[in-house]
């Protein structure tokens, strides 16, 4: 059903966790559907510095968010918010039909989180 | 990779005897039981010997068993023959909440077509009440149809009381029995049904066979048309090999069904305190002792999804599922534990373990070691369980 | 005793080669091909892999292919899923007089619900005529459902044509191909077929096992309803073995078709020639050459009955048909008989031989040896005969 690199990212999740006083947090989902992804970022000037996630849901739920964190490291927020739900299920090899809707999760769960530090950000300036 | 399989609801192995009497039919006595000749006389012989061991373990005339290609389409064939049978007779059918989607599915066509359906809901044990089945009654219901074990969370449903309100009424009342034969007596007159459902691959009999058991005298129309076999009710060359492995292992489930149950007993009631004993957070799904079939166990288990949890498992080489083997791979949580009342997010934690004849106590000791580690490990990534940690810290 | 298998059409024998791939998936990697877990995804692969391989003896793509318990839920499938689909688009459905009664009785079970029949006569060989199937379409023409090769008589059908007048009609096109498959080429491209009908046991692999084609974009309700398996066309759980043995089965066929063929057809003519020769009043059934199954061989020996006739072979253990095996165990002589214009007397008389990989030369010379004397024994018993023997003598 899955592809090694699925397996790969739900067997060793990378960047799990939480950061404290992140820059920006995003959550997406919630609990009734099966599925609640959170994405914190460290932010600095407008490169993600550090990032992790904390997820609860499916097997493909738990790799694109592992993938993701993966996908965005030093990049700038410009370009993250350029990462596509697609972009995470081909980064990992394809996802099962029914699973599709999983990567949508991690890329909105990211999207938000930057959308987060930017109102963050605009409020101090 | 060590195996250990946990996901005989779902289906068994063949016995090896099944099997090997299967194999003797495949490629030696071949023959069609329709034909004249040899070959067709010693496979129709085979054919009426196996027809006879599944009625015996029902208690039924070897003449009232009809094969058919599973419990799915014998189930088709009880709902849809009796409604096509008696539509005239009237239009309303009862079903419960908890029901496969071989029967839920099919009501649901019937419901589309023009009939009535009023589906019965459970208890919080999952089990259906007499009294809820009396209320549904109407002067033109035709057909009850209900579960006699549930293949989710095990409850053992009162069939023979609902069978007596509908013989009172003169409704054709139908049981789907694919998980409880071969675990609990099935005996159809003890139970009061006019039709019973019950599949081979559930009691380490080849896939793809079944039966649906019709009482002398119930009218059902065929859903298959054509050479007329099975006396007219389903036509279609017989599956001679499989129905006759279907017969052999009737023949063993009818003598190892006590032994079977007490053992599994045991293992379930291991596995089940195990667990509750050494994780947090955990709910038993489902009736305790009696009521419930030998070899469920199902939990759910707080703060973890279910299929991360069978991947998990299956990494480590544990077989099991999350609601039903149909369901696990859709979105949805499974609608029986929602029926029973759980809310969603527990539902989609919950894990379902159904034994077998082989499992043994280190099979258990070995579940009940791992499980802890991935519960633990997947609940340090659930956002869910934070709160939790952090509200007891406070 | 000496046996001798001569009725391939109503049979085969489970080549070893499938029957042992079946083994493993019986008793080894018996998942249940839903389930999430190692065991279930091993046989999901296995699933797909069989589906692949029907596919590409019929030129399909695998998601065009639906696995079935047999030929006759296919056929049933077929006819009675693309009714419900366009039931409101029109109800007239065409099929011929030669059919199998999977079927024959699938449309005439519409019949009875409303829908309009026409049965397309055949000539003395067993052939449709696609001019007539022309006439016979109607504005409100909703199915073609014709056979490629005939079970009883071997005919081959005009189905390339009749699909290219069903395509310019866009009137759906059923074939059941069940006898034509892995003796002659079975290309749906080619055939110009949206829905095609095959049967594994038909071709060395196991009973109870089938599949339907559907074209994509073609839709059809179905008939069986449950867990949504086979992309929601058929629900139930898999017959995984049977249908990794039908998939086996299929490679096995594709590759040996041309050397079985060329095998069979000199068996086959050796067969026919030497009963013509050797025996008086014997006529074929059937078209000679090219437009006959390579395994078809079919003769109607005046002034004796079929099922003595059986008898007899039976007991030196000659194992062959008459009519076809659904319907020999009854005393109708045959409807394609009958619809090629046999009178009663004749076609009760005929008997048919249906060759198969393992024949040989010398069970030819075998039956040839037997059956003179056999004609002969019954011939001296029966009255008719008796009048041609004295007018014969006058
Ligand atoms: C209660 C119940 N009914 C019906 C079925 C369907 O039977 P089968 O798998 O033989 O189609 C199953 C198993 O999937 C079941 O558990
Ligand atoms: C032409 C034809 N169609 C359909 C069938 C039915 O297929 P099955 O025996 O797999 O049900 C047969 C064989 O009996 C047949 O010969
Ligand atoms: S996150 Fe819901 S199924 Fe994957
Ligand atoms: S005499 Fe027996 S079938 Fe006609």
């Amino acid at each position: 059903m899955y592809t090694e690199k699925v397996m790969d990212h739900f067997t060793n999740p990378r960047n799990v966790g939480e950061l404290e006083n992140a820059d920006g947090v995003g959550e997406v989902g919630n609990a009734k559907c099966g599925d609640i992804m959170r994405i914190y970022l460290d932010i600095e000037g407008d490169i993600i510095k550090d990032v992790k996630f904390k997820t609860f849901g499916c097997g493909a739920a738990v790799a694109t968010s592992s993938m993701v964190t993966e996908m965005v490291k030093g990049k700038t927020i410009d370009e993250a918010m350029e990462i596509s739900n697609k972009a995470v299920a081909e980064a990992l090899g394809g996802l099962p039909e029914s699973k599709m809707h999983c990567s949508n999760l991690a890329a909105d769960a990211l999207h938000k989180a930057i959308e987060n530090y930017r109102d963050n950000h605009q409020k101090k300036e | 990779m060590r195996r250990v399989y946990l996901d005989h609801s779902a289906t068994t192995p063949v016995d090896p005897e099944v099997a090997s009497v299967m194999m003797t039919y495949y490629t030696e006595k071949y023959g069609n039981p329709s034909s004249v000749h040899g070959f067709g006389r010693e496979a129709k012989q085979a054919l009426e010997q196996a027809r006879t061991q599944v009625a015996e373990l029902i208690g039924a005339n070897p003449k009232e068993i009809t094969f058919t290609s599973g419990g799915t389409e014998a189930d088709n064939l009880a709902i849809l023959g009796t409604a096509e049978a008696l539509r005239t007779k009237g239009k309303h059918i009862i079903t419960s909440c908890i029901e496969h989607h071989a029967v839920l599915e099919t009501c649901e066509h019937l419901e589309k077509n023009g009939f009535d359906l009023t589906v019965i809901p459970v208890d919080e044990e999952g089990v259906i009440s007499v009294d809820a089945v009396q209320k549904a009654i109407r002067p033109d219901t035709i057909l009850i149809t209900v579960m006699h074990a549930n293949n989710e969370v095990g409850s053992i449903q009162p069939i023979a009381e609902i069978g007596k309100l509908a013989k009172e009424h003169g409704i054709v009342f139908h049981v789907d029995a694919v998980q409880s034969l071969g675990k609990i007596p099935v005996n159809v007159d003890e139970l009061n049904v006019d039709l019973l459902t019950v599949s081979s691959h559930k009691i380490y009999g080849p896939k793809g066979v079944g039966a649906l058991y019709v009482r002398k005298g119930v009218r059902i129309v065929p859903l298959v048309h054509g050479g007329g076999q099975e006396r007219k009710r389903r036509s279609g060359t017989e599956n001679t090999p499989g129905i006759i492995g279907f017969g052999k292992a009737c023949e063993l489930a009818g003598q190892r069904m006590a032994e079977d149950a007490q053992k599994q007993i045991k293992l379930r009631d291991k596995l089940m305190n195990g667990i509750l004993d050494r994780i947090e957070f955990v709910k038993v799904n489902g009736p305790l002792g009696e009521k419930r079939l030998p070899n469920n166990v199902n939990v759910s288990i707080r703060y973890v999804e279910g299929e991360s949890l069978l991947l998990s498992l299956d990494m480590l080489g544990i077989a099991a599922s999350s609601g039903s083997a149909c369901t696990s791979g859709s979105l949805d949580p499974s609608h029986v534990l929602l029926g029973m009342g759980l809310i969603h997010e527990i539902a989609h934690g919950s894990l379902r373990f159904s034994l077998g004849r082989q499992n043994t106590e280190e099979e258990i000791d070995y579940v009940l070691e791992q499980l802890p580690k991935i519960v633990e490990r997947l609940r340090m990534m659930s956002p869910l369980y934070d709160q939790v940690v952090r509200s007891k810290h406070v």
